[in-house]
């Protein structure tokens, strides 16, 4: 029985921290963790974070990721994934990724299969906190034949087969959100995922965004606070926290410095060099910021802002 | 530039968009079938619109996604939602047809995007694909679902290693349906050299349609079965200036339709700014 | 099995038709319904024109709608309340259902027992095409005792009691909203109840606002898109159409009308003079509004705009 | 106005506000709780969140709700939400204490909201009530349930005619855990004429304070089974003039803790407007 106090933080006016001290104390070795966003408003300065710091052993369940994961399993922070989606249409895996399931390099990781829809009920079980949730989807499809934590039941109304699959109660949540109050009411502009329920499910959420404003910036349109604050734990001002993904209103997606990542990536030695240049060699994600230039920030900022501007 | 300058990849794009009809709503994934979605808008399906499992319902497409979940993918949305709605309003039947990609494909249209086996299994596979993503889910609820893929045999294979999405299943009537499934499942497959449709009785694939200048010894020789003709074989139009002049100005660093090397036409950051900015699709908003 | 086009309406760009238009075509006599809103954004006038029209043999599926169900039961259009709430907390159930329920005047209804959270997951189940949902609500209470559509299970995957509750699929949801396009992009401020999975649910979905706007407008804020125009049937321009309940950001609660309305109803006579006065007595909502005053309505809309304005 | 001037139902907030602490969550429901949600905020706990099963979270309370549907319960919302988030959210285990009414409630804390049998049975009751609303999903998930009712020999009774609500059932250790519940289940008791609380050992209802010039006897007397009294009985402190007066801005046509009658007091709608606004809780927002 899980007790009620044990999804409560404490509430609190101000859960400001720094995103050095957030990643130590939620995203412990060994732990569960998954991610906001869906490629745009990825968590980037967080994963980062997570790799300075040499976290590992870590499982994230989560719906497709590939990105953030190519780095994450390239640096050896990884030991399972349980998901949906890694790689890139056509192009087939990620670079790193590629490299730890065909060869197991820098080490080998656990993969279970699941579809997107299936991993979105995971988590809204979770938010509910009720142990399955069912789904029309897998059926008829060799991801129940291999994954045996979905089951197929006739049921109890229609008399139909239906998948249930469990609820995901993750240690960890870090959502990036364009804006958030130092309390941790956080409110999404653009397409929203799934965080609303990966919050509520999560143990602990760590919120990481563009501004960090006042409540009463917040209480002015309260519909877009998709996240409570007794959902939060800790509430990170991390701007161009997501680049080189994108963040709805605030900048558009980098093309040419993934491009770049990519090419750099195809070799182990690459990636390394990478992580040495981009993650190693910048103390926190202000000189990540640096390095790649504000001015090519802005351009991405500016860019955005031709298609699509925060009414609020 | 002529209509009969064009590749492959082009082609089957527009070949895609004309499997698409005016007011669907389409349920996309990132690539080629995006911007066959936005070609279609562009040509005879102004009011199609495009939903993305990101959860963005209906945008306007002013510039091209790099990915689903790109922040173009919401440019103007009638419904900015979440991935869980999505996925529940596809599984209500609100979306009329969705686009998914495979390593694999069978004569009943079952897709393979997890992992090529070679001489091994699903735990020491010899390629690990990425995976469903939402393609499962697309392929057991959506109205109908139409393939993009190219034609090579190790492709069109007798049997799928995996079963990722469920096409006809073992195409014996009612299968998908004794499986629980609630879509009417595949009903074409366009390729780089030909468009193939489903027999409404067998669900087998047939060739429908062959593009200009292929051969049918060549399809036939691409498929891993002995594939049925059908017997009012067609041959597709060539494209249009149109069509290619539209192609290539929603893509207009031909970053999608081109793939990865064409980022080294670039010079850089300014002038990919400057090309997106030049030949974004204005419409009043 | 569900026909994947037996949830498609037609798709087109203007749904836009009369009040008396949508409620003949969509409360059909004998059919089952809901309603949007949560007492705020109560469909008032949509209640009102299914009065005028003589509908007859109701189910309304849902859940704390007393104001709107006392309406219905007195003006003899409800067969069946599936439902949770049905009262005024204290005070007690409000006077025409207590003269349904209690001597069967002017016709008895059949009253099933639900909790609010069991009528919210029954519309989540509906919402998502799956038959059943999850709850940890009504456990160990008399309302299992008597509702035998609730089935307690020991869940697969933990093994505790947990109880199941069916999907509801009404044949219609009328939700009023604030702003929608023609086409019935529909936007709503302010707390949103069950509205987003009502309209998912039902069959067929009939939008009242406040103002029709264009999709432009729409396009501006699609965050606030809570039912996008796939889910809708019709859109239906009513303004004061909650009237007297509120309507976040256009009008307060108007608690004398309603004070009036409890005095009047408390005898059947009253009641019935009460609808001839603003039901029957008023051949559409606008001569509705010139009874009961277009200053009070503007004051009431003055009053809310002390408190809540909408911010797009 | 002194002290000493106050209603019954006056007395019964101010005690009610006293069983919130600060930084809690609380699901509110209509009526006098709501008021004494208000009156905390104002007192001893500023930073309490107010939640309606509406949707609405975190409220400013500038002005009266006359139900948990009103728009006045989302005014400066910190989050618009949904019925369905806030019930999940609520078994989750985010909300601390909830507030319920109860027609009949037993020594074990069960409360009967839907139905008085009197000589009949649920399907031809007495009296009908209004039912579960939210009560049952307070009851079953919330942190504690403080419950408010008048102290009558008719509503607490030895058996509730139809358990709407559970307490701790049948008062043996570990019921609520084995039936499924995950609250704590009932903390308190308040009434008109003395506050309940139950025994952490049997789950008894205990009388542990009594109101400034009520008998014990009389509190005995409107209890249907022996009552067990605090070893350390308290007597309630009169409200203080600032409790009052707070409690009377906060409803300022006294129309919740009037009642409807207060209603005939009022001369129309634009004094309504004006006592509305000359009373609203001005924050800067």
């Amino acid at each position: 029985m899980m007790s009620v106090s044990s999804k409560v933080g404490s509430n609190n006016a101000n859960k400001v921290m720094s995103l050095k001290d957030a990643v130590s104390k939620y995203a412990v070795d060994g732990s569960t963790i998954c991610f906001g966003g869906f490629i745009g408003r990825d968590c980037v300065a967080v994963v980062h974070e997570i790799i300075r710091q040499g976290i590992k052993g870590l499982t994230v369940i989560d719906d497709s990721k590939t990105d953030i994961m190519d780095l994450l399993v390239g640096a050896g922070c990884i030991k399972r994934w349980e998901g949906a989606y890694l790689g890139y249409g056509a192009i087939g895996l990620a670079p790193n990724i590629r490299r730890a399931v065909e060869k197991g390099v820098p080490q080998p990781i656990e993969v279970e299969d699941w579809s997107n829809a299936a991993i979105s009920m995971r988590y809204l079980a979770g938010a509910l906190n009720i142990p399955f949730m069912a789904t029309r989807s897998m059926l008829g499809s060799d991801i129940l034949k291999y994954n045996k934590r979905i089951k197929v039941i006739n049921d109890p109304y229609e008399g139909k087969p239906l998948a249930l699959v469990p609820a995901v109660r993750p240690d960890v949540a870090f959502i990036h959100v364009q804006r958030a109050d130092a309390m941790g009411n956080a409110q999404v502009w653009g397409f929203t995922g799934n965080d609303e329920n990966k919050v509520r499910a999560a143990k602990h959420t760590v919120i990481t965004c563009e501004e960090i404003v006042s409540p009463e910036e917040i209480r002015r349109n309260g519909n877009l606070t998709i996240i409570p604050f007794y959902c939060v734990d800790a509430v990170v001002q991390v701007p161009y926290g997501c680049h080189p993904q994108s963040c709805y209103g605030y900048y558009a997606y980098d093309v040419l410095f993934c491009g770049e990542y990519h090419k750099t990536s195809s070799t182990r030695e690459g990636f390394l060099k990478w992580l040495d240049t981009y993650v190693f060699g910048c103390e926190d994600h202000n000189a990540y910021c640096n390095k790649v230039g504000w001015s090519r920030l802005q351009k991405l900022t500016y860019l955005e802002r031709q298609f699509n501007r925060i009414h609020a | 530039m002529d209509g009969r300058n064009y590749t492959p990849a082009e082609m089957m794009a527009i070949m895609t968009c004309k499997e698409f009809k005016d007011w669907e709503n389409v349920f996309v994934g990132i690539g080629i079938p995006l911007v066959a979605g936005i070609l279609a808008k562009r040509f005879h399906a102004p009011h199609l619109s495009l939903v993305y499992e990101s959860g963005s319902i209906g945008p306007e497409k002013m510039r091209v996604d790099f990915n689903v979940g790109d922040s173009s993918a919401a440019d103007y949305a009638l419904s900015l939602s979440s991935e869980w709605h999505v996925f529940g309003d596809l599984q209500c039947g609100f979306y009329d047809v969705g686009v998914l990609g495979a390593a694999q494909i069978d004569r009943y249209g079952n897709l393979n995007t997890t992992a090529i086996f070679g001489e091994g299994d699903y735990y020491k596979p010899k390629v690990r694909l990425p995976g469903s993503g939402g393609g499962n889910d697309i392929g057991s609820s959506v109205g109908r679902v139409v393939v993009m893929m190219k034609l090579e045999r190790h492709r069109f294979v007798e049997k799928v290693d995996y079963l990722t999405t469920p096409g006809f299943l073992d195409g014996t009537p009612g299968a998908r349906e004794r499986a629980g499934l609630l879509g009417d499942g595949p009903s074409a497959v366009v390729t780089d050299k030909a468009l193939f449709y489903f027999d409404s009785e067998t669900r087998e694939m047939y060739l429908d349609t062959i593009y200009p200048g292929v051969k049918i010894d060549d399809v036939k020789a691409s498929v891993g079965w002995d594939l049925k003709i059908s017997k009012d074989l067609k041959t597709a139009p060539f494209p249009t200036e149109a069509e290619l002049n539209a192609l290539r100005t929603a893509d207009p660093a031909n970053l999608i339709m081109g793939g990865a090397r064409e980022r080294d036409n670039l010079s850089g950051i300014d002038e990919y700014v400057k090309i997106t900015l030049e030949n974004a699709y204005r419409k009043e908003i």
